[in-house]
């Protein structure tokens, strides 16, 4: 189920999405369209060079890509945090909600407090405010940590917080970067599901950076590989029903993309 | 200079140099004619003479009480409060320099003291010459007052400066002020004399400016502060023989000084209501603390032996003049 | 039998030696420090090294170089002090300037933080008038002094408008200074969770910019209380109230050194307390909260 | 065909709608900054902001309500400018302040640096000195007159002494507050690093701490330009040269506002010079050098 | 070739260390020890409760555990960063080498500048300070962004700065605290394989943390597990050299620890 794309991007992939979603993506509109998207920074050598992808609403997108290769910059122009150097962009009028790779809690404000401040600046009242908060911390299982500081966080509760943080916005177009980098084995596969089960809820369309090609494989409706210097998104993958119940299949799947990843690095190393 | 070589009996020397004070001021004249017309340059000979500009008494006191300089020019109240509060190891008075010129101006519709009930009025500074003499004033005609402001007229001690501007806006009723301000605020701003400080004492005389010198300064060089009294006598004396000359002397040594002179009208009027002299009305300075301690602004002190006027005497001697009045309150 | 040791026994792998005592050390002070409720050694080390100056000073008096009435020393100063607080000036005075310090410095906060959010959020302004309030803050309070005269009068309000121009520029100053080291991330954070520009500045841009923003206030403070005693020698007594400055100029006119070190102290004093009583606890308060206290000597 | 477009098209979704305008012009201004070279926005707009001001003030004259010579018009303070220039007095008195002021003011931070770093570092000697450091930052120029001139006569000796008492507590708790907000993890990094007391302090601590320092740095040089206004002020002319304090005191004794105004605006001057062509960039170019630039007005 | 020791931990390994190194862990002298380690911040819970373990010279320890179970506590207690409550240790006199979990670079510094500091205070003069920097740079394949500011590098590359940094300083002891985290796939293998190599050269005791039970199984001689909520090493695992060379019981084993660690994280949630 690959198609390697190695200069132009199927802008609509032809398969529908995984079945346990009935929605078709490829019917759907697009949320998010990037048009030869190119970035520079200052007076360096191009960082993004001729993106090109289409995000269709409530897909679920996994960004793969070797470090260093502009993955959070490409994040960052879909959110309007950074403007490219070239090309066109769609996105939601509304905004995205963002996770950073760093955590970005704001130190002043305890776990809660930053995830009220989130809720607040949606306009939401002051009692459903707290009770919201707490299911959120709950959800990244963090109750009983609400009122600690993030300097007294450890480096994963920092980025559950800002995981709960994210979700507390209600924007249709959520990206993460790296959201689950620094969790332990076991918590991240609860918050896998957690992070599904919202997705299947809501619809809301995910875009998620991550260097797990398992968990790509695992999370994902679609993935796409970014090259290095110049990034630009050189092969898709959708990922069926199929690779979803079959581990087979799915290994399969898993070494096939880290067989290309290895190939795009090594051109470079 | 200031050398002390052998301290139980110092042998008198000349000073190498001698460092004088005065204010960029019309009562100051006789500093600026002594500077401009180089009488001091004269009679100092072989010792180099700096001067120093002061705007305000204290900065003066406090230099010359360091020996930061070593004569000045200066209203008697610094004076006098410096020789108390040191027990009489600042500073010595050496001479008169000018008298008179300080009245109470008012506003044109205050025509009667009476009228002064409830009003403000200004004076340069509390505790100062005019200011006690108003606060005395005020008590004979009736009036109470405090130092912190209170009673039946309000007292504001401001910068002279301030208090044209003040008087010019309205939110000032009088102010009993030095020359050259009471002639400004009475040519510039339309005030109106309604005391002569003149009045108040006898002859008409009292102290305006005085010369003092450090107490060490004239103990090991009295032969250069004979050589400075020389100059202020020739200076006092130009003044006195050169009245039409003096306003455009003043005016020029003030240009240099403090950068712009004064009106022709305003000169003119200050130096009609000053005298220069070398006498310095010793006999007033009992009163002058008199008024001070009634108008509960100083307190009783002993000043005499604040005056040395033996080295004037001796230069008014050889000029042929009659000798200057310790009152007391020194040696002669 | 777990042996249970507070401090930790450092020992080292092969050779036996001890870590370095140092780091140790530190590490140490900090654990212990942020345990306790308030710490005296915060009142009683100044209060030491004050008197240690007092004592020099004593040592400089006797030695006799200066003469009494110039350098008095810390007990002529404490007899005339005395004698001050005797007849009430003292109290007069420290009150008067007090009340005018605090609430000309309230005034200024309250002018000076939202203009200074506003030149610190918006370029524009702050190309503008931001090198503006730079020349203003140098200013010297004197030049106020004849601007306030004309349009106050020696009214109090002379005596805030200098106090004001004084801490206003400060504190801007101050709270641009600490906006502008705000990480960008905090920033785009409060983009991405949608705050306009009014809650981006409140929510997001006061409260990181905080600790830089105490750190103006303490200089505007400064500021404000210096313009005050400069304010308050421009009329001593009159329709203008007795203050501390008044009190230094007055000692000054009089020549009397032991009201111009009386009125020093008090200032020197009012200074210590303000530091210690309001500025060091918030300042540990937010450094704190913020875990900025490890490793801190606040 | 991809269609080259430097400014980001911004589509929406489904409604065509714009995205937040604002938004987006904040980040292409913050990205656009980065790139050129001076900056001539940077001195025009202030330019044209005291342009304007300039015209106020000459409308509110042109209204009468005061009498000229109180509040003269800014075509009547350049003509007391031009003859003050003319004479020779403006390039005296600015040569001297300014010499005075940059040679105070070096040696200030020369001075503070290290005491600043020391207290910084050592929490006995902070918590013993620091108040009393917060205490002397509020003492006004005037109370240390009198004891300069004791010591140092009338010498510039005593003008340098009450300038690096005005300045020297400034800096010192500018610098201190930068310490305080470095986060603990440089230290930390410092200690595994084995970073000797001194190397802390000179590689770690001081670098961390520089904006908040030159935040302080920033007050400290308003503090020596103010308290060098006032020490020009104790005497004229003599051993002590004639600065801009002694200059606009003299305005003031003649109650001459032209000469008051040309030394206001010369202080003004020099004010908004040093914060546009020293400061400003110093700033900027840490800021950058830190990515604290992005979102910033600087 | 598992035991799990729920409270007591065994001080020295029975087991002989991997066939690659010729060295015996047991009859090494203990680098570290860690006697009934206790650690409470403030007010709050214990973090780490009678935590007991003996790491010999030129061992490659790995630590599991939950996130905000009290690893990176543990690291800073090692390190001397911070005081246990209770307890006693015996460390190297002459510090450790630590990377900390958040790359903690000083951002005044460009990625060459903050090697070259770590250098420069371990005494080496400039011109061998410069080579090895770029030595350095290389190894963890940055050379060609040394000159950027932190501020500048990717998540992933400022990791890498910071994995040099670490490997600059000359110490006996080298702590990490999840140095690969935030590196895709690929570049994590190389490091591994780049890490193990300097292991092998320069005889260094090294403690990692990772989330990445395989990263663990990997690298590590042996893998303590500590408990969440107090802290506590619960089991440890020896590695042998047949778990590297067979696939199938390095899975065996990764299964194992994951399920033990499963095992610990439910007891908590
Ligand atoms: N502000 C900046 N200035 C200059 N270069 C930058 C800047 N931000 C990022 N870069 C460069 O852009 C490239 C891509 O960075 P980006 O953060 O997007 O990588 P990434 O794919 O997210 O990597 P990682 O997986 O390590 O997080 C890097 O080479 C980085 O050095
Ligand atoms: N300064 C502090 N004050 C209070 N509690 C703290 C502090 N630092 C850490 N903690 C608490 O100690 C516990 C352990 O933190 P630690 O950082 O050691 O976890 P960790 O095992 O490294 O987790 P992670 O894998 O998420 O990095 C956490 O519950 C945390 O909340
Ligand atoms: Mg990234
Ligand atoms: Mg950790």
């Amino acid at each position: 189920m690959s198609n390697s794309l190695p200069t132009t991007v199927e802008t609509a992939p032809e398969e529908p999405g995984r079945g346990r979603l009935a929605r078709q993506p490829a019917a759907r509109p697009a949320a998010v369209v990037l048009e030869n998207i190119g970035k520079r920074f200052d007076k360096g050598l191009p960082v993004l060079d001729d993106v090109n992808a289409v995000v269709r609403q409530g897909e679920f997108v996994a960004l793969l890509g070797a470090s260093g290769c502009g993955k959070s910059t490409l994040l960052n122009i879909i959110a309007g945090l950074d403007t490219p150097s070239a090309g066109a962009l769609e996105v939601p009028s509304d905004g995205a909600a963002f996770m950073f790779q760093d955590s970005a809690l704001f130190p002043w404000l305890s776990a809660r407090g930053n995830i009220e401040l989130a809720l607040k600046l949606r306009g939401m009242g002051r009692a459903e405010r707290h009770a919201r908060a707490s299911e959120l911390l709950d959800l990244v299982r963090l109750g009983h940590s609400a009122d600690k500081r993030p300097h007294e966080l450890s480096g994963g509760m920092r980025q559950r917080v800002a995981l709960a943080r994210s979700l507390a916005q209600d924007r249709p177009l959520l990206l993460m970067d790296e959201p689950f980098a620094a969790l332990d084995a076991i918590t991240r596969d609860l918050l896998h599901d957690e992070l599904e089960r919202i997705w299947a809820e809501t619809g809301r369309t995910i875009i998620f950076v991550t260097h797990n090609v398992r968990e790509a494989v695992r999370l994902g409706q679609r993935v796409l590989l970014l090259s290095s210097r110049p990034g630009r998104v050189v092969a898709q993958w959708d990922v069926s029903e199929e690779h979803r119940t079959n581990a087979g299949k799915a290994g399969e799947l898993t070494s096939e993309i880290t067989g290309k990843l290895r190939e795009e690095i090594r051109r470079h190393a | 200079n200031n050398t002390n070589k052998t301290p139980a009996a110092p042998v008198p020397v000349k000073a190498a140099t001698l460092k004088l004070g005065y204010f960029p001021n019309v009562t100051h004249a006789p500093a600026i004619v002594g500077l401009q017309e180089g009488l001091f340059a004269k009679s100092l000979d072989g010792t180099a003479l700096t001067t120093q500009v002061f705007n305000a008494g204290p900065a003066a006191i406090e230099a010359l009480s360091a020996g930061a300089i070593d004569a000045a020019y200066i209203g008697p109240n610094p004076a006098i409060n410096s020789y108390v509060k040191s027990q009489g190891e600042s500073v010595r008075i050496i001479a008169g320099a000018t008298s008179g010129g300080a009245q109470l101006v008012v506003k044109p519709e205050i025509t009667s003291p009476a009228q002064l009930k409830g009003k403000v009025l200004a004076t340069p500074q509390l505790g100062g010459t005019q200011d006690v003499a108003l606060r005395s004033w005020l008590v004979d005609q009736g009036f109470k007052t405090t130092p912190g402001g209170g009673g039946d007229v309000i007292i504001n001690p401001t910068d002279n400066a301030q208090t044209l501007k003040l008087f010019q806006d309205g939110k000032l009723d009088g102010a009993w002020l030095p020359e050259p301000w009471a002639s400004r605020l009475v040519l510039e701003a339309g005030a109106k004399v309604l005391v002569n400080e003149a009045d108040l004492w006898d002859k008409g005389e009292f102290s305006t400016t005085i010369l003092i010198v450090n107490k060490k300064f004239l103990a090991e060089h009295p032969q250069t502060v004979t050589s400075l009294l020389e100059g202020h006598v020739a200076s006092v004396n130009w003044l006195n023989d050169n009245k039409t000359q003096a306003a455009e002397v003043i005016n020029a040594g003030l240009t240099k000084t403090a950068g712009k002179p004064l009106a022709q009208n305003v000169i003119d009027r200050s130096l009609t209501e000053l005298t220069f002299n070398v006498d310095p009305l010793a006999g007033t300075f009992p009163t002058l603390l008199d008024h001070g301690v009634k108008a509960g602004v100083t307190k009783e002190a002993d000043i005499s032996g604040i005056f040395d006027l033996g080295p004037i005497n001796a230069v008014l001697k050889t000029a042929g003049k009659a000798a200057v009045s310790a009152a007391g309150l020194g040696s002669e | 039998m777990p042996e249970k040791i507070t401090a930790p026994v450092l020992k080292s792998g092969t050779p036996e030696e001890l870590r370095s005592v140092e780091a140790g050390l530190d590490s140490l002070q900090s654990d212990l420090d942020v345990r306790k409720g308030f710490d005296w050694s915060r009142v009683f080390l100044p209060v030491g090294a004050l008197a240690v100056l007092l004592l020099a000073w004593q040592f400089y008096v006797s030695l006799g170089l200066r003469r009494r009435d110039q350098v008095p020393g810390p007990l002529d100063v404490l007899g005339s002090l005395g004698s001050l607080w005797a007849d009430g000036t003292v109290q007069e005075a420290l009150g008067t300037s007090l009340q005018r310090g605090i609430l000309g410095f309230t005034i200024s906060v309250l002018v000076a933080t939202p203009i200074g959010l506003l030149l610190a959020q918006v370029q524009v302004l702050r190309r503008a008038f931001g090198p503006l309030i730079s020349g203003l803050q140098v200013l010297p309070s004197v030049a106020w002094v004849p601007a306030a005269i004309i349009w106050f009068g020696l009214t109090d309000g002379t005596v805030y408008f200098v106090v004001l121009m004084g801490a206003i520029p400060s504190i801007i100053n101050g709270l641009i200074s600490g906006v502008d080291q705000i990480p960008p991330e905090f920033r785009r954070m409060g983009q991405v969770l949608g705050a306009s520009r009014w809650e981006m500045a409140v929510r997001v841009v006061l409260p990181a910019a905080l600790p830089g923003y105490v750190a103006g206030l303490k200089q505007g403070w400064a500021f404000s209380w210096r313009s005050l005693m400069a304010a308050e020698i421009i009329a001593v007594g009159g329709t203008l109230g007795f203050g501390l400055g008044s009190m230094l100029e007055q000692g000054r006119q009089l020549a009397d050194m032991g009201i111009v070190m009386s009125a020093i102290l008090t200032i020197l004093f009012v200074g210590i307390a303000v530091e210690l009583f309001i500025f060091a606890p918030v300042e540990k308060r937010l450094l704190r909260g913020r875990g900025l206290l490890a490793g801190s000597t606040r």
